[in-house]
């Protein structure tokens, strides 16, 4: 990273800070004790959660039929909230690796909190899938193990694919964060007085030294990991899709999935991290490292695959029409105009409509204005998967099995206890580990101290 | 492990010939049996129907060693009962007016499955949806257990003592004993009803069918000298006009006229042309070439219209009549223009509209070609009349005993509460009947009858066609056959078995010159099911040939052409439920209706366009004469008339049928001498609405898709290939990326006549009985969780007031390309070495991915644990009791139960094609042609299903895919459906 | 001369000098002179990767990436032999009419597989190399380094002193020498 | 600092020689061949395409590194700019297809037309076909040369006005060029089969001009460097466009992937109609595609070291534009030319004639400004460039 940075760059470390600062910023929300807000944030996800493992229990005893679906809609909420989940997962790696490899260095500061988020995002996605099946006490068979039948696994099926490419992302996502957390936990732990949270601190920093050659190791393993999972990121999300697109169900089946996919991932993902970022900034005063530069930056983002979701689209509803498909094109004729148009128009609203609000530099620099957007962007996307999943089934081929779907207590149920496990598990998350890397703010600190002084110079 | 693995691999590479010797393990009694053939069986018979022959009476006997509460093991093991060895025996399923030749499968000593006796010239192997479903009649739990003395259970001999003992007194005093029965076309019972007479004087018999036919009968004897429905040909009919008989549904002898019907709609052949005049859509008009909307007001009106077209052109004599609902002259034309080669049937029970229709055909020269008197049906022969006597007699107190048998007056009569209150005044009321019914819970005593599966009898549905049936096990309960306790009043010694044996050997024989012993003889009928003959002695009386000339009486028009929000109600018998008979039965609740595809329920059929004026819409409550019904648009109503089904809304029948739908019989009414099933009301209110219907089909256009291929039949015969360009435009373009698969020993294929199937539902049932397809109940199906394999599509196309009708039966297309196996992550979907699409339950945990990406949606879910198969605890939604220790015993060993959270499927029935094959295996040769039959296409009346091997290129199977007709479904998407479609030809000419 | 991590923290060894600084500046001067007058550098500890001093230190690039690329590879090649085998040899079955040797269904596992085995063997790689594991036991050289102090550690000897090197770092802003 | 490219006159003899001389052989080929006009129209087609891609690339390389606030490029910025020149002429004999269009374009004969469904009928037609080409031409060439216009007035004057103009027509060129690139595709390439549709096409196509364009920016800093140009290239801009070709060919691979995959998979014959003929009748190339574009860059580039070697990275990029060309090969042949389309003298030829051309416009356009844009607020970053 160059200290020769254009003049036309704004810091990302507000005043001037010093090493020691940033320690004492960083570290100090966790050395003390939690602000009232946090105890009831924690409390109302804490309920959400358990109201979702409630409802997990009684799907599991009673069987799926608790749920809306029913003979022609096979999938509907669950996948839709779990294609959901993961794709909000796909953010952390984004950030952490494609611009790592882009070297922005507004990465810094938000890179943490997102592979976090990717963790719990993922561990929520990850329990759709197990509580969808029929026999979920059974959900070993997916898992190609010897076994004196000799029965394996389809390898022809997208399911398997998203086993082990999920599997894959988990994995890798949480060696990234951990291999980058290490200093910054022995950061911690040095700042801890005896006893047993520097015990457990000291067991979790690896015995790390800060010594040259391991700085060397670190950085080389960080870049090659992010180099790595650049390409597991896009081919995850894009696996996700086939679950779809390997159908042969007009608006599954399309060849555009994979991108669109992994596009509209990253664009509900920086959506999410936006979120949680401008809570996590209020509730830890982080205001000088999370600048409205950095959300004008993720903003940006959100333009970009806002657009390229926009994009795809078009490209779906000029080819459904281009085709000369019958199925095709009343497929596209049933979302709009269809009993669930509603919902695709939800879709367009809040996914094309709001991202393009934001070439108003006004607005992408307004941190109220992008909160709200955020979660707009969420429910647009939340959308996206119910119009894909339900509206191409719900009227598929043969006319005389078209039917309706209306989904029930349970299946909100597990959307909120998911929402209650992912903010739980964040909320925890900020208490013990630090939300910022601490070594990569400091090594960006002298350039982004140059910064300030030019900007204070240039405005006299 | 590698050895199985190879025997696996081995199975597709074997060949076809090489049937390598294996150990019996499935001995075969026949072989041995087959040398001595002593009852001169020819060697070309069906295995099946030897299997019949030879353990016919040892059925019998079986059935009286084994317990069927213990059926497994055996104490004393009957020989002649191999464990996981079906047995096939030939019997007669008689409900009522019902009657159907039949084959009984049993295993382990209880029968499983009913199929039709290809023996019979009457049903010819055909049978229906009650038919299929009456075997899980018997494992009803809540038929009566034994005879019950006002309320308290106590032992024959009890009941026989008291009952005999009233009955006694009552002839001695010269009291009346009536005897209320069905008709009874049993001879043998009718023998033993005589001799009840005979030892009661002053015994009346009085004869009552819930849905009658009286007027006809009456119409007949005025007619033509003779009180009997004569036998139809309509097979031999080239023009067939019929005013509102549901012939193909439920009109006097479906099975019989669906099968002489379907067998003229072969467009290569001479196609009939039918057309139907009626109210509400039935399965008759949806199958007729051509169908018109009338009230049954109009009925008279338009058959007085026919009949003066009909003199007009035959005798050129003027005749008046008053203006028609519908132009008769091109049908009249048509008529005349085939004479004796046509047919004017009308359900009407409206004894001058039948007069009328007599004379019609009459002058149409019909009499003695399509219509036989010499031949006539003896399943219907009660006057409503009788009844009605009877009601008034009992009200006016000289009624000393009434014994009631298989009849259901307090439920079926026109005026019930005077039956009711009649009966109170009746000294002692005996009810013979199996079951409970609303009847039965009025009576002092009750002497329960068997289940016919466990039962001896013979019947005469059709004169001289003599037919016999056979216990296929002992009575499950301590119940006794009607005709026992009948002869064991009357005091008689021998048994109804005995009886029977003696009656046939004292008539029946001589009425044939092949078998001279009596033993033999009534052996060999037995094993035919079915004996056919002339009775040379009596000669049919000659019929009236007189024309009785026809005046039009004005004063027999009906009113109601007046507009005024009159209402018509046409009652009708559904096609599944009928007159509630069966209403406990599960199956047939859970059998969607063929046209409103709406199951476990009845409802007002109203037209749109009334519905619009009344503003009312799908699930109404309105309130109509009284009585509160749902309403259910159905196109092709007629305007001014609202169909109700009968049959529902029983109160004792059990926890299945109880309070299923609502009671329509209070709308009969008696219309000089004849029950009238219609009748005119006044306006209708709306009471409430938001009823949801458990319908199976949420929409009913094929949305300009070519799912159902038709065409006239003068475009076929231009063309044969007509209406069906599509086929050869998408197999042309059908191109694979990679090596296609070759399926080179069997390759089991489909094909689906959809110019003959009726959309009866037969194949519905007959796959639920065979493949253990869960009940699910209404509320399920409410929530489109019905679980039929096959299920028929019915699409309306045209006109929305008046559409034309196609059915279409949909199963797993056992694709070669099948999207499903693609996707599931288990394998536990794949595809056989023989074309088939399986189904591994053990291996499917559910993902409901397969059903996503089925085109067809013929794959279904177990939502919860329907079965009780599940592994875990206290989930077990069964709302229709199925899963009761009796009614599982209807249960097919050979098809497993699938669990909770499992897909499953049309399987082909698997399980016969390895029988047949494992039974070719060890008789060392090759599989017949058509040797295995899958339960749907054994069942259909209308032969409209077809299975076979799609290598053997000789198959009429095959002949029928190489025709222009062939399609597959949904072909575009290139999935290479094993199941073949014809297109549907209707006669437009 | 390459680096030897001890159980001990080097600080409590006499044969060390560490030189501490509050910046990386002065520290990456006092590191060219110290070069410049060729005393061993055993380690420098810093709070964060200071930029340019690899090549000061001349630290030799990982071979990390290089195991990574054969693991990764490894994986890979595990994972599609083992497809090919149970779709061709072990148990074939016929699926939606695809061929048994259904390659484009193997891509997608093999590139998760070959992603997995490479990641994990870096990190594997780094932790080991560095000698990286969870240890209660551990002490820091000093609490600071992870704050904000850059220590250079130099090997002393008879002529090599704590004066010596305060001598040549004359004039960088040092904050102690130990 | 302020480095001036001369376009020497032996290059500018040589180029419209070789140009003429392949022209020579390209008529003579096609004539001793004795294939017709089609061959002809169809290897006009894809040159245009391949080309134009080419330079449409370079705006897209241009505008993307603007919006994303990146500096690195800014030394070898004006190279891009200058390969966009070609548009103008790209436009100019894209319009020369209107005589050939019933030699190349299946719908363009009449009775093909009538059998197309109805909405095929109102898209695909030759006036509004070449009114949307219009269009296209007209958006790209008028957001490239603001652009450009504000990039150039940059050398002069050091007003930051004309960095932030040429950033927001970056930004409104990538909203326009991403509708329009995949339109285009459609248009001038999918409907080619006229019965066949893909949703990806369009970004597929977009990424391999893409990548086109990134070989054959790395060939020209290459060759410039050669020349003695660009001293201040530090190897840090050598690996950052390394990174690109590296990364946008995997990225290609998983496109071209992607779409197969899918066709494979769900098998319908209206999708699979496309891939039948190429893996079938074009195996070698079909296979080669994928080998060129995706093995040589991937294992090519994929250690460190690799990316900062100029030559090297060249070598690579020289090898992956071929693959491209025949990517563009594969995606129009196989339907103009039928199965028995071929790589011969013609199509070799014809494609020199378009590459002395569109070098002999780049060098010109080159060489009218210097090398480095001094004014640009990011030079100082960028030749500090430390990757």
């Amino acid at each position: 990273m160059s200290i020769f940075q254009s003049s036309l760059r704004k810091p990302l470390i507000e005043g001037k800070k010093s090493y020691q600062e940033i320690t004492s910023q960083i570290l100090d929300p966790l050395v003390n004790k939690p602000i009232k807000l946090w105890y009831f944030a924690i409390t109302l996800s804490g309920g959400a959660m358990l109201f979702g493992l409630l409802m997990m229990g009684w799907t599991i005893w009673q069987g799926i039929g608790t749920w809306g679906e029913n003979r022609t809609v096979g999938w509907a909420f669950e996948i839709s909230t779990f294609v959901w989940w993961i794709g909000i997962g796909h953010a952390g790696t984004f950030i952490s690796a494609i611009l790592l490899l882009f070297r922005q260095r507004w990465r810094n500061s938000i890179n943490r909190s997102a592979e976090a988020m990717t963790l719990f995002a993922v561990i929520c996605a990850a329990l759709f899938p197990f509580i969808h099946l029929g026999r979920p006490l059974l959900t070993f068979f997916i898992f190609p193990y010897p076994n004196t039948r000799l029965l394996w696994v389809n390898f022809n099926s997208p399911l398997v694919w998203d086993v082990f490419a999920i599997a894959t992302y988990f994995t890798i996502s949480l060696v990234f964060w951990y291999v980058g957390l290490i200093p910054d936990i022995a950061t911690l732990r040095d700042k801890l007085r005896k006893g047993l949270k520097k015990t457990v601190y000291n067991f979790l920093s690896f015995s790390w030294k800060g010594s040259a050659r391991d700085w060397h190791r670190h950085e080389v393993t960080s870049i090659m990991l992010a180099a790595i999972a650049t390409p597991l990121v896009l081919s995850v999300h894009s696996i996700v899709s086939m679950d779809f697109a390997d159908s042969i169900l007009p608006g599954w089946h399309t060849t555009i999935f994979p991108p669109y996919f992994v596009a509209g991932a990253i664009y509900s993902g920086f959506a999410m991290v936006l979120t949680l970022l401008i809570i996590a900034r209020k509730l830890m005063n982080l205001e000088d490292f999370i600048t409205v530069e950095h959300v004008e930056s993720m903003n940006k983002i959100l333009i970009a695959t806002g657009s390229i979701v926009a994009l795809a689209y078009i490209t779906e509803t000029f080819m459904s029409w281009y085709s000369g498909i019958e199925y095709e094109q009343y497929m596209l004729q049933n979302r709009m105009t269809g009993p669930y148009a509603w919902a695709y128009w939800i879709m367009i609203i809040c996914n094309v409509g709001s991202a393009q609000l934001l070439w108003i530099k006004k607005l992408r620099r307004s941190l109220l204005f992008t909160f709200f957007i955020s979660i707009v962007i969420n429910i647009g996307m939340w959308f996206e998967r119910f119009v894909i999943i339900v509206t191409s089934l719900h009227r598929d081929f043969l006319p005389s099995s078209w039917t309706m779907y209306k989904p029930t207590i349970v299946e909100y149920g597990l959307l909120i206890g998911t929402l209650g496990i992912f903010f739980t598990a964040f909320l925890l998350f900020i208490r013990v580990f630090p939300v910022i890397s601490i070594s990569e703010e400091k090594s960006i600190l002298k350039t982004e101290n140059a910064l300030q002084v030019a900007k204070e110079i240039h405005h006299g | 492990m590698k050895k199985y693995r190879k025997d696996i691999l081995s199975e597709q590479v074997r060949p076809k010939d090489d049937l390598s010797p294996e150990p019996a393990y499935e001995f075969d009694p026949l072989p041995e049996l087959i040398k001595d053939s002593a009852t001169g069986l020819h060697s070309s018979r069906r295995d099946f129907l030897k299997l019949c022959g030879y353990s016919f009476a040892l059925a019998a006997l079986s059935s009286c060693r084994s317990k069927i509460s213990k059926a497994i093991p055996y104490v004393i093991a009957p020989n002649e009962i191999t464990p996981g060895d079906a047995l096939y025996y030939s019997s007669s399923y008689v409900n009522g007016s019902d009657y159907c030749s039949i084959i009984v499968k049993t295993r382990d000593g209880r029968p499983i499955k009913i199929e039709g006796n290809p023996r019979s010239s009457m049903t010819r192997g055909g049978t229906n949806a009650r038919v299929q479903a009456s075997v899980l009649d018997l494992y009803d739990m809540e038929r009566f257990k034994e005879p019950i003395s006002n309320g308290v259970p106590v032992s024959w001999d009890e009941a026989d003592g008291e009952i005999t003992a009233r009955l006694k007194k009552i002839s001695y005093d010269h009291g009346s004993i009536v005897l209320l029965t069905p008709t009874v076309y049993s001879p043998s019972t009718e023998a033993v009803i005589t001799d009840f007479i005979e030892k009661f004087p002053g015994t009346a018999w009085v004869r009552y069918d819930a849905v009658s036919y009286s007027a006809m009968l009456e119409a007949n004897l005025i007619s033509f000298g003779r009180q009997v429905i004569p036998r139809f040909h309509f097979d031999k009919a080239d023009v067939i006009v019929s005013s509102g008989a549901d012939f193909l549904g439920t009109w006097l002898s479906p099975v019989e006229f669906t099968k002489q019907f379907s067998s003229r709609r072969d467009p290569e052949g001479s196609m009939n042309y039918l057309i139907q005049y009626e109210a509400g859509l039935s399965v008759t008009g949806c199958t007729a070439d051509k169908r018109i909307q009338i009230r049954p007001s109009q009925e008279y009106a338009l058959l007085l219209n026919i009949y003066r077209e009909v003199v007009k052109l035959t005798e050129g004599r003027e005749s008046n009549a008053p203006s028609s609902p519908a132009d008769v002259r091109d049908i009249a034309v048509k008529l005349t223009s085939s004479p004796g080669r046509s047919l004017v049937i009308s359900g009407s029970n409206v004894k001058d509209i039948q007069l009328l229709v007599n004379e019609i055909n009459r002058y149409l020269g019909n009499i003695g070609t399509t219509i036989d008197f010499s031949r006539y049906m003896r399943t219907h022969e009660a006057i409503d009349s009788g009844m009605a006597d009877l009601v008034s007699r009992m009200n006016a107190g000289d009624v000393d005993a009434l014994i009631f048998w298989n009849v259901n007056p307090a439920y079926t009569w026109y005026d019930r509460d005077a039956f009711t209150k009649g009966l109170k005044k009746v000294g002692i009321a005996i009810s013979l009947s199996g079951s409970p019914d609303e009847t039965s819970s009025l009576v002092q005593y009750i002497c329960p009858d068997n289940h016919y599966l466990e039962s001896w009898n013979d019947a005469e549905p059709e004169k001289d066609l003599f037919s016999l049936m056979q216990p296929v096990i002992s009575p499950l309960f301590n119940t006794r056959q009607m005709a026992d306790t009948l002869l064991k009043w009357s005091g008689s010694a021998i048994s109804y078995y005995d009886f029977i044996r003696s009656y046939w050997a004292v008539n029946m024989l001589p009425r044939q010159k092949e078998y001279s012993d009596p033993v033999a003889f009534f052996d060999h009928s037995l094993q035919e099911g079915v004996f056919e003959t002339v009775d040379k002695n009596v000669r049919p009386a000659a019929l009236l040939t007189r024309p009785v000339s026809h005046v039009f009486d004005p004063s027999l028009l009906k009113t109601g052409d007046d507009r005024e929000a009159l209402f018509e109600v046409v009652l009708y018998e559904p096609v599944a439920i009928g007159e509630g008979r069966q209403a406990n039965n599960p199956w047939l609740h859970e059998l969607p209706d063929p046209v409103t595809r709406i199951c476990w329920d009845n409802y007002a059929s109203i037209s749109g366009l009334q519905a619009k004026e009344n503003s009312l819409t799908e699930g109404d409550l309105i309130d109509i004469g009284g009585l509160t019904f749902p309403v259910h648009i159905q196109p092709g109503q007629a305007y001014g008339t609202l169909s109700i089904a009968l049959g529902y809304g029983r109160k004792v029948c059990g926890m299945a049928g109880n309070g299923v739908g609502s009671d329509a019989w209070p709308f009969l009414t008696m219309d000089n001498g004849n029950v009238s099933y219609t009748r005119t009301l006044g306006r209708i209110g709306k009471t409430g609405s938001g009823y949801l219907f458990a319908q199976t089909q949420g929409h009913h256009s094929m949305e300009g898709r070519a799912l159902i291929r038709e065409t006239g039949l003068n475009e076929f015969k231009v063309n044969p290939s007509a209406g069906n360009e599509l086929h050869e435009h998408y197999t042309r373009h059908a191109k694979s990326l990679y090596k296609e698969r070759e399926y080179p020993h069997h390759h089991w294929g489909m094909v689906i006549d959809l110019s003959k199937c009726t959309g009866c539902g037969a194949c519905v049932i007959a796959c639920q009985a065979e493949n253990n397809v869960p009940v699910v109940g209404k509320e399920e199906v409410q929530r489109v969780h019905e679980m039929h394999w096959i299920r028929i599509d019915r699409y309306y196309s045209g006109d929305d007031m008046n559409p034309e009708v196609g059915f279409q039966p949909v199963l797993c297309q056992h694709c070669e390309n099948a999207p499903c196996e693609n996707v599931c992550p288990v394998g536990a979907t794949n595809h056989s070495g023989e074309g088939l699409n399986q189904m591994i339950y053990n291996r499917c945990f559910g993902t409901r991915y397969c059903n996503n990406n089925c085109p067809y949606k013929v794959r279904r879910f177990n939502w919860f644990n329907y079965t009780g198969a599940g592994t875990l605890r206290g989930n077990l939604r069964d709302k229709a009791g199925m899963t009761g220790d009796l009614r599982r015993m209807v249960l097919n060993p050979d098809v497993t139960v699938r669990s909770q959270g499992v897909i499953e499927k049309c399987s082909f029935c698997i399980q016969r094609i390895q029988a047949a094959k494992l039974k070719a295996k060890t008789e060392k040769r090759a599989l017949y042609p058509g040797e295995i039959r899958t339960a749907c296409s054994q069942s259909c009346p209308a032969n409209a299903i077809i299975f076979g091997d799609l290598n053997d290129k000789e198959s009429e199977m095959n002949r029928l895919i190489r025709s222009g007709r062939n399609y597959n479904l949904l072909e575009e998407l290139f999935t290479k459906p094993s199941v073949n479609y014809l297109t549907r030809i209707r006669n437009r000419t | 001369m390459p680096y030897r991590s001890q159980k001990k923290s080097i600080m409590d060894n006499k044969d060390y000098i560490s030189v501490y600084f509050d910046d990386e500046d002065p520290m990456l001067q006092a590191l060219r002179r110290l070069k410049e007058n060729n005393l061993t550098i055993i380690d420098v500890l810093t709070p964060f990767p200071v930029h340019g001093i690899d090549k000061l230190l001349s630290v030799k690039r990982t071979r990390i990436p290089v195991g990574g690329f054969i693991f990764g590879a490894l994986g890979g090649i595990l994972a599609f032999w083992f497809m090919t085998w149970v779709f061709t040899v072990s148990y074939p079955l016929i699926i939606g009419g695809k061929p048994f040797f259904a390659l484009p269904s193997f891509v997608p596992i093999t590139f998760e597989m070959t992603v997995l085995f490479a990641g994990l063997s870096m990190a594997a790689g780094m932790f080991l190399r560095s000698k990286l594991k969870p240890d209660i036991r551990f002490k820091p050289a000093d609490e600071r380094i992870t704050d904000n102090m850059f220590v250079i550690v130099i090997g002393s000897n008879a002529n090599t002193t704590r004066e010596s090197i305060r001598t040549v770092l004359s004039g960088i802003s040092i904050i102690e020498i130990r | 600092m302020d480095e001036q490219f001369i376009f020497s006159k032996q290059y500018r003899n040589i180029l419209p020689i070789l140009a003429a001389v392949s022209l020579v052989v390209f008529l003579l080929a096609v004539v001793l061949s004795g294939s017709g006009s089609a061959r002809i129209w169809s290897n006009i087609l894809l040159n245009n395409q391949f080309f134009l891609g080419i330079s449409l690339g370079a705006a897209f390389f241009i505008a993307v590194h603007r919006v994303a606030t990146s500096g690195w490029q800014t030394v070898i910025q004006r190279v891009p700019d200058a390969m966009t020149s070609f548009l103008p002429v790209a436009f100019i004999l894209m319009l020369l297809i209107y005589f050939g269009m019933n030699d190349i374009y299946a719908w363009a004969d009449s009775e093909v037309y009538e059998g197309l469904t109805g909405a095929k009928k109102i898209w695909l037609n030759i006036p509004f076909y070449f009114v949307r080409m219009v269009l296209y031409f007209a958006g790209w060439i008028f957001f490239i040369r603001m652009m450009k216009k504000n990039s150039e007035s940059l050398t002069i004057s050091s007003d930051l006005k004309y960095h932030n103009r040429r950033k927001i027509f970056a930004g409104l060129f990538l909203v326009f060029f991403g509708i329009t690139v995949s339109a285009s595709s459609w248009d001038w390439i999918m409907s080619l089969k006229p019965d066949w549709y893909s949703t990806i096409f369009g970004w597929y196509v977009l990424i391999s001009m893409f990548v086109a364009s990134l070989c054959f920016i790395i060939l020209i800093t290459w060759l410039l460097r050669r020349m003695g140009y660009l001293k201040v290239l530090r190897s840090d801009h050598v690996h950052d466009l390394a990174i690109l070709l590296f990364a946008f060919s995997i990225f290609w691979a998983y496109q071209w992937f992607a779409q197969y995959l899918l066709i494979w998979y769900g098998h319908l014959p209206e999708e699979t109609s496309y891939f039948i003929p190429r893996q079938h009748e074009f195996t070698l190339l079909f296979f080669l595609n994928l080998g060129i574009n995706f093995i040589v860059p991937f294992f090519g580039l994929i250690r460190t070291s690799s990316k900062y070697n100029l030559n090297r990275v060249a070598a690579i990029a020289a090898m992956t534009l071929i693959g491209h060309w025949i990517d563009y090969w594969l995606l129009i042949m196989p339907e103009t030319a039928g199965t028995k389309a071929t790589i011969g003298l013609p199509e070799i030829s014809m494609t020199l004639i378009y590459a002395c051309g569109f070098i002999y416009i780049f060098f010109r356009t080159l060489s009218h400004g210097p090398l480095i844009v001094k004014n640009d607020p990011f030079l100082q970053e960028s030749l500090n460039y430390e990757s």
